[in-house]
């Protein structure tokens, strides 16, 4: 499957058809630090993607001091 | 996993509250705990007016969009920094916004107002850039709202900010930090306004799903001096402990406000007066804001 | 690298002091912070006794090898947790230590104690094990110090263990705690010994340099107990952004010690009493000690 | 070169003819966590280790709360 990462904009290629957390755990990706964002939806940690499917893992930190 | 309210298929998890929600559910629950913070801190009412400082990023398009709709008579601000691309894309994206809506925008360029943007700033201050961008931001909002009539200013800062500020603050315990940091600071002179942080209680996750899910518009690209900021190291700190112990923000910035900053906030008000070349409020002199347009005007 | 004292081969750098030592100038330098933390605090005196608590670690021999060179009148404590071969290979470290340099061991069993070893009294109160662990080295260091008439404990924390406290304290703003610590606490009580803590301006990297360049033969292996406990996490956090800004560990501790623990030093004295059942000092009916004391009882 | 790790205690062959930070970062170890130690001697990160070395990096943390 491919995962879509921003900041900058790249993408990789995984192993599909498991959970979205193991798919974070293999990137070394806090599940905090990003939303997994599926065509329109948010998808959760413990969803099955599969082995078809588009994931962006978007980066929420925002950064600098305001 | 299933929505806590509606029992339907969850969109996003919160681990520290040990829950998950449905999109609709979800962004109930952000407004939620954005009227309750303007609740517990009497932030805002719908009588008067409030400027909301927008960079076009997630948390300040998120905050507009909920007070906007919650009623609030908002206006936006945008300061356009001058920083390459970065300022015309997020510039962009706060004139669309507030398009869309119908809703009053003020811009103002800190080029115009100190007399160079941010990067010239950097270059001749030698100071980290979000120093010189960090004290030109607070002045001219606080200047703008003054002059268009507005008594407070509203900030787009989330838990993770302020609690990545705390962590700052406490690594060097900054005692004068620490007695000011808080959601919401009352005027304390005729010229300075109010400030608040609408969206103290929510994550920056919380505050990018929101923005998602109510299909806002922003820019996902950071601003490209932020790279190696101190700040973002302290929030990966917390990130890590966040994991381990989900809640751990939470907690470090709610146990501060409730039990730890009384201890911290000083017996003596500090002596206000206005500044000798602009008028605005300064403890020295001549304010911060000044010195600093000084620099560059030598520099340029 | 060079030594900053004699210009020779370096054996140690010390990022945070943008310094670098041979052999015999480091452990100058060492014995020089711990007679500073001495003076600062008013520790010690050559005139009375005092009692080195013990674990056959580092940190405790470290300490213990500095004090009796420095020709105070030093005793060892050594508490026998009973937990496996841990607590047996650590006795015989500091049974080997005390008899080569004919110094004085005293040892006391926390099964004779309580009851129980360490590992059943986590079996029984069924929380973390350095919880009844520590409690049971508090109060059983008080007492024995008070019975062989040793008016100061000296144990072996160093900076990074005050640190780690502090952050844990911080994170939680736990602020009775963060009343309470610090590198020297005075007797509150006639049944309360002085406790001390003359490492606390030493990284624990450096006390192993000590130990290591003393040869001193010291347990490496950690207590099987504390994988995985909360104060390891706070280490590792914290030695991330040592890494990041050498000295942040220190800046963090002393800056908390000069500017920030008045404001949490409590007015009130707490009322301080004695157990009913012991007779050590409580500020309940029955002391946490009894309390645990009893628990085991039940289930044994 | 071969690299003594302890708790628990393992033993590691890297590529040596380099300095101690080097080895370090390879082994993903903070410099700040561990005494290097050659024999009898301590050894500071600048210094260059030996294909023929053996070293041992001893942690330095102790653990739990006294």
């Amino acid at each position: 499957m491919k995962v879509v990462l921003r900041n900058p904009r790249r993408e990789v290629e995984v192993a599909g058809n498991r959970r979205v957390k193991d798919v974070l755990r293999e990137l070394a990706i806090l599940p905090e630090t990003v939303l997994v964002i599926r065509g329109d939806d948010l998808v959760t940690a413990d969803q099955v993607v599969a082995d078809t499917d588009v994931i962006e893992l978007r980066p929420v930190m925002s950064g600098g001091r305001a | 996993m299933k929505c806590r309210k509606c029992g339907g298929a969850a969109a996003l998890e919160l681990r520290r509250h040990n829950a998950a929600f449905c999109a609709p559910d979800f962004i109930e629950f952000f407004r939620n705990q954005v009227r309750e913070a303007i609740r517990r801190h009497r932030m805002l009412t719908r009588d008067e007016p409030v400027l909301v400082a927008v960079s076009g990023g997630k948390d300040s398009l998120a905050l507009w969009d909920v007070l906007a709709e919650d009623g609030y008579r908002t206006t936006g601000l945008y300061l356009d920094l001058g920083i390459f691309d970065y300022s015309v894309e997020s510039r962009a994206k706060c004139e669309a916004f507030a398009a869309a809506r119908g809703l009053p925008l003020v811009v103002r360029r800190v080029a115009d107002e100190v007399g160079a943007p941010v990067p010239v700033i950097k270059q001749v201050t030698r100071r980290p850039p979000c120093s010189g961008c960090g004290l030109s931001k607070r002045y001219l909002m606080n200047r703008a709202a003054l002059e268009e009539g507005i008594p407070v200013v509203a900030t787009g800062h989330n838990l993770d900010d302020e609690a990545a500020t705390l962590f700052g603050s406490v690594l060097h315990w900054q005692t004068e930090s620490l007695a000011r940091q808080s959601p919401a600071l009352a005027s304390s002179h005729p010229k300075l306004v109010r400030k608040v942080k609408p969206l103290y209680r929510l994550s920056e996750r919380e505050t990018a799903a929101y923005a998602f899910l109510r299909r806002i518009d922003y820019i996902v690209e950071e601003c490209p001096f932020a790279v190696g900021a101190t700040s973002i190291a302290h929030k990966e700190a917390l990130n890590r402990l966040e994991d381990a112990s989900p809640g751990a923000k939470h907690n470090f910035l709610f146990g501060f406000l409730d039990k730890a900053r009384p201890a911290f906030e000083r017996a003596e008000e500090v002596d206000l007066r206005e500044c000798a070349r602009c008028g605005q409020v300064t403890t020295g002199t001549l304010c911060a804001f000044c010195k600093l347009a000084d620099q560059v005007k030598r520099a340029g």
